[in-house]
């Protein structure tokens, strides 16, 4: 094992990937020598050259749509965008054409493409650098999304994601610093499959992306009000681990979900949806499903409005302990 | 102009446009009869582009079309069988039924289909071409888009990069004076598109697109330009579609002089009169061609008629993704 | 009273609204003498002219752009984009700002935009023209979304979101030519405010745009098995008719939430939470929340299958029966 | 190039110039002593192109700015007070704290703020430019935009609308070599973007950016031209940012040469030169200047620190939507 950063874990994913397959590569603005928004690209120009690291104007609409036609003809895009609200410029080709192209080729063309981009608040960056635009996306049949927290998980669902056959959005948090163990050796982890992030027994805690972190010290702090909870972490949104879902709440007949995007219309709705659809976890559940998300607001610059619009462990833990507290 | 085709290229030629002509106008009348549903458009007028560009490309050359792809379709090798079962939502279509009229599809073929978005195909054709060029490929890709297309940013973008990254792609427009109602000179703000070709650093040129054997130079031209350089071009094609824009069109925006004005330079009849001075052909024999390819597609939509194949649910699941496990019901 | 159709109403709504304020103006491609895709602003600009009805070329991300930006210094821009399809090109002026223009100015510019597009199946324009892309909105704060169904909806909304102050996306089902009954005298109908579409007590259809119709012949089916559905079209998804959802499931105790956008990740989920994330709504469930949607697959061509994937009054039917024959 | 300022004009020049640099340095030192959170982009270098614009202009006329826009805002009629209050996001902020400083807005100063979007703000600004000429306004709108903003297919859709609309739009692109760290001559197509103007029957020519009487003259004959015509004009300012893109920039992708053959053409130094040498100004006058300002920047921030004032999350839903019901927590 190794200790390794989220964004060295990302790195090295790419670089493992570039490696095996010179058709594996990296497009987007600013990712060359500058080592792109988030330095997370950085160095791998000076490995692979320009023949799998391509730079490219300002013009996200069509970067995807390159890679889009790109990955037609056999390429493994991996394109970056600099923020996960610039998708807004990226959602034509990734809605319209790299969902469809396979359908609409009966099987005879296909789009092996990554699509990665980061997501979320945290950085002091206002309203058009802070969204959490999974929504746009989860809806559409034809897209793979993942979505996930850990340097392990995100190093072995992005090398997963580049050998998919498929367009799989890869959206990253931007707690690019956060550091944990991987095996020095190579591994891949299966898209669409979740992760039971912490054992617990009360109350099943469902989120992804940044969030896990929040759930987790959410976790052990009810830890000390003797509730045992447990945190879900479903990595891959679309396909979601319905199974593993169902399994905890039926479990557990308790549920809060919780993510970064505001509660209305988030993807929360969906695995709230996918708990009470089913009869068996429904029977199960003791209260009601609760949803733990952001605030109905475009991300403000002021630091603690910025704070304020976050899911925080207080949120949560005081969620999660009415759920105990009072009838149903 | 100086080029001009030899007999055998004439009689493909006209046979070709000749085909797409009755092509389209058996669809015409299928729609108009109600036995096709969903919408289509067609580009009776401006078969001397579709002769012009495909069979001056080479055959493991790629395009990319539009929502009106009829005719390119054809010209780059589509059979007529598969072109009539795919408006019928047939199983044996170009795609399975999937597509429809604006998702002409032909991979045997090097056509990559169309975006019915209009614009959206210029930079899938792009992409292509920078993954033909990484590997070292001698073909180049042809990014059809028309008029109206052109206004889409979509293109701007793709111009820029194929010409800052060098890539082999033949941007061509289908000037046909009109997007769905509007008048190209209300909406494109210069009179000729390839104009444009300056302001990315792109040769262009444009040509009469009703005159097949100049369309058809250009493009060899083109192709050539783009295979020894490695640069892109942009090439204009002058032409009108005489059909209204979709099925239900009442062409209220335009003048019946302006019709009437365009359909004296239709395309078919110039390349005839030429092959007729030529004494490529004579009357009858034009006569006798267009019979047989009549009879030919009437044939074929009888006897498809008679035997719908379409897909299952189960089987248009099975196209969603790759593996089918994710294909959900 | 009078008999209209819901293209006479929209354009009825377009019309009293372009008279009695020479702002409002009609934006977008080819709505002049063609009188638009759907024929909706037929006759419109005979009555007001080249300054009330705007056409432009092709380019839909510059067209709401533009609308943005004229709503900023007082138009009160109605766009229409041919296809919601193409809500992928206008979605960066829409969300990153129609959406956020007001926030970003602390109040002192507003936008108010109405944003028309029709959305979903039916016409055989298979996969790129046949989507209902709502869910590419709903989780934005700061837009307002409407779907109404009914002629008398259709034209009481409309002409509400065209005073509204905030950007407004107004989205139509493509049943263009359906005629009911309005009145003869003006009338504005609130947003957020839901319809109870038609009385029932056992089960709660909960619905909007084109499925209200789906879900009232059902209901209609469903009376002959001695089932009265009540049938709630939400017409608003954003803000939504929370309180009159909970009434009707408080009292039915069955919900089945029906659109025609693909079931997962679509707008449902957000209703479903709403109703289960509420405790007294949540306790008097009997049976788990059901969705009965769009299936996952881009539109196909071919119309039997293009029929399949929609949600059909005998998936209702039976998802309904199926909620009172089985046990919990 | 004829026009010089006079003196009076020389003066203010240099004394918003300057202005701007010493408060875009005070941003910077407080950004690297961590007082301030959140990132920025400076535009030190660029000052002449900040003071020869807006100065420009009529004062009813509107800017809408970019991410780098702090200089365009002071130069508009910004005070320092409320443009630093936004970079702390203190409620006395121009947008109230809520925007920070990609988003500095000021509408009493017809300054319709900045898209962080880059190239989104280009169509917003042609659209006020619609409502303005509806309203038979003689203001114009100026829609700044940078040489990577350029590539962005919006930028392309803006100026095909606002030549066949005619549309009273000032597009300027403030080319200063660099995207973020993507040099433009391997990004953009054409040498000079405004050589694009062809492309879109929009007159254009381009200036040297860092010099201000150049750029005050071309900004002041376009509006002119675009007041007179009714049509848009593209004007490229030819610049560089002696600062890093943000505050993290390393500038690994450019030379130090280079930027020191820039220093040498720093706008400041070269208008206080033009100044000495027509005597308008000596050496203890611009000491003294400087001086002045920064005593004043520094007292509005020793003060400000002192009293933080920000907004509640209630205050903060009110400006979500324009009716509070709508606002929820
Ligand atoms: C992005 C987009 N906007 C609008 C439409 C609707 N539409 C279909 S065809 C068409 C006109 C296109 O004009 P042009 O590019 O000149 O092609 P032509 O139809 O003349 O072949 C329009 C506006 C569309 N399909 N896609
Ligand atoms: C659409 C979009 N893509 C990427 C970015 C990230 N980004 C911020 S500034 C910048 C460079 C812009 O270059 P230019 O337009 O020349 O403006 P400059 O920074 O030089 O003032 C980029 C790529 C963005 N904000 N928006
Ligand atoms: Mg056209
Ligand atoms: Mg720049």
């Amino acid at each position: 094992m190794k200790k390794i950063s989220c964004r060295e874990a990302i790195r090295e994913a790419l670089f493992e990937e570039m490696a095996r397959d010179q058709d594996v590569v990296l497009i987007g603005e600013d990712l060359g020598c500058y080592g792109g928004c988030f330095q997370v690209t950085a160095g791998l120009i000076e490995r692979f050259g320009t023949h799998q690291v391509i730079e490219t104007p300002v013009s996200e609409e069509a970067i995807v749509g390159v890679a889009v036609g790109a990955a037609m003809m056999g390429m493994r895009p991996i394109v970056e965008i600099m923020y996960g609200d610039f998708s807004t410029l990226a959602s034509d080709p990734l809605i319209n054409h790299a969902a469809k192209m396979r359908f609409l080729s009966a099987g005879k063309l296909s789009v092996p493409l990554v699509y990665r981009t980061p997501m979320g608040s945290g950085t002091g960056a206002a309203a058009q650098h802070t969204q959490s635009l999974e929504s746009v996306f989860t809806n559409i049949p034809g897209l793979k999304i993942v979505y996930p927290s850990t340097p392990y998980d995100l190093k072995g669902l992005l090398k997963s994601a580049v050998r998919d056959p498929d367009p799989v959005l890869f959206f990253e948090h931007k707690l690019y610093g956060v550091e944990d163990l991987i095996p020095e050796e190579e591994y891949l982890i299966e898209i669409g499959k979740g992760d039971i992030k912490r054992q617990g027994a009360d109350v099943s805690i469902i989120t992804y992306g940044k969030t896990v972190f929040t759930a987790m010290e959410a976790a052990r702090l009810l830890e000390a009000d003797e509730i045992s909870a447990e945190v879900l972490d479903v990595r891959t949104l679309r396909p979601l681990d319905t199974d593993l879902i169902l399994q905890s709440v039926s479990k557990t007949g308790r549920a809060v979900v919780v993510h970064e995007a505001p509660t209305f219309g988030g993807f929360a709705g969906e695995i709230v949806a996918t708990i009470v659809g089913d009869r068996r976890a429904f029977g199960a559940l003791k209260v009601s499903v609760e949803r733990v998300c952001g605030l109905e607001m475009p991300t403000p610059f002021n630091k603690h409005l910025e704070l304020a619009l976050q899911p925080s462990v207080e949120r949560i833990v005081d969620t999660v302990t009415h759920m105990f507290t009072s009838s149903v | 102009m100086d080029f001009t085709f030899n007999s055998a290229q004439a009689h493909a030629a006209l046979t070709l446009m000749l085909t797409i002509r009755l092509f389209e106008s058996k669809i015409e009348s299928l729609f108009s009869s109600h036995i096709m549903h969903g919408t289509t458009h067609l580009a009776i007028g401006q078969e001397a582009v579709h002769a012009g560009v495909s069979p001056a490309l080479d055959r493991e050359d790629w395009i990319v079309t539009t929502h009106r792809c009829h005719g390119h379709t054809l010209a780059k090798g589509a059979s007529l069988k598969a072109a009539f079962a795919e408006f019928f939502g047939y199983s044996d279509g170009l795609a399975h039924g999937l597509g429809g009229s604006m998702h002409l599809v032909d991979v045997e073929h090097h056509n990559a289909g169309s975006s019915a978005v209009v614009g959206s195909g210029v930079p899938l054709a792009t992409g292509m071409a920078l993954q033909l060029k990484r590997k070292k490929s001698n073909q180049l890709v042809v990014a059809l888009f028309g008029d109206g297309a052109s206004s889409r940013g979509a293109v701007h973008e793709s111009m820029n990069i194929a010409s800052v990254m060098s890539l082999p792609v033949l941007f061509l427009c289908e000037h046909n004076m009109y997007g769905m109602s509007a008048c190209a000179k209300d909406m494109v703000s210069v009179e000729y598109i390839s104009d444009r070709g300056n302001a990315y650093a792109i040769e262009s040129t444009v040509v009469d697109g009703n005159d097949v054997e100049q369309v058809y130079k250009a493009v060899s031209d083109a192709a050539h330009y783009i295979r020894s350089t490695g640069k892109p071009y942009l090439l204009e094609t002058r032409t009108y579609r005489f059909s209204g824009h979709s099925k239900s069109d009442k062409r209220v925006y335009r003048t019946r002089e302006e019709e009437v004005a365009w359909l004296k330079r239709d395309p078919i009849e110039m390349l005839k009169q030429r092959m007729l001075q030529r004494t490529y052909i004579d009357e009858k024999d034009f006569e006798k061609l267009g019979q047989n390819i009549q009879c030919e597609i009437d044939n074929i939509v009888d006897e498809m008629i008679d035997h719908p194949r379409q897909l299952s649910i189960e089987e248009a699941f099975s196209y969603v993704y790759s593996s089918k496990e994710h294909g959900q019901l």
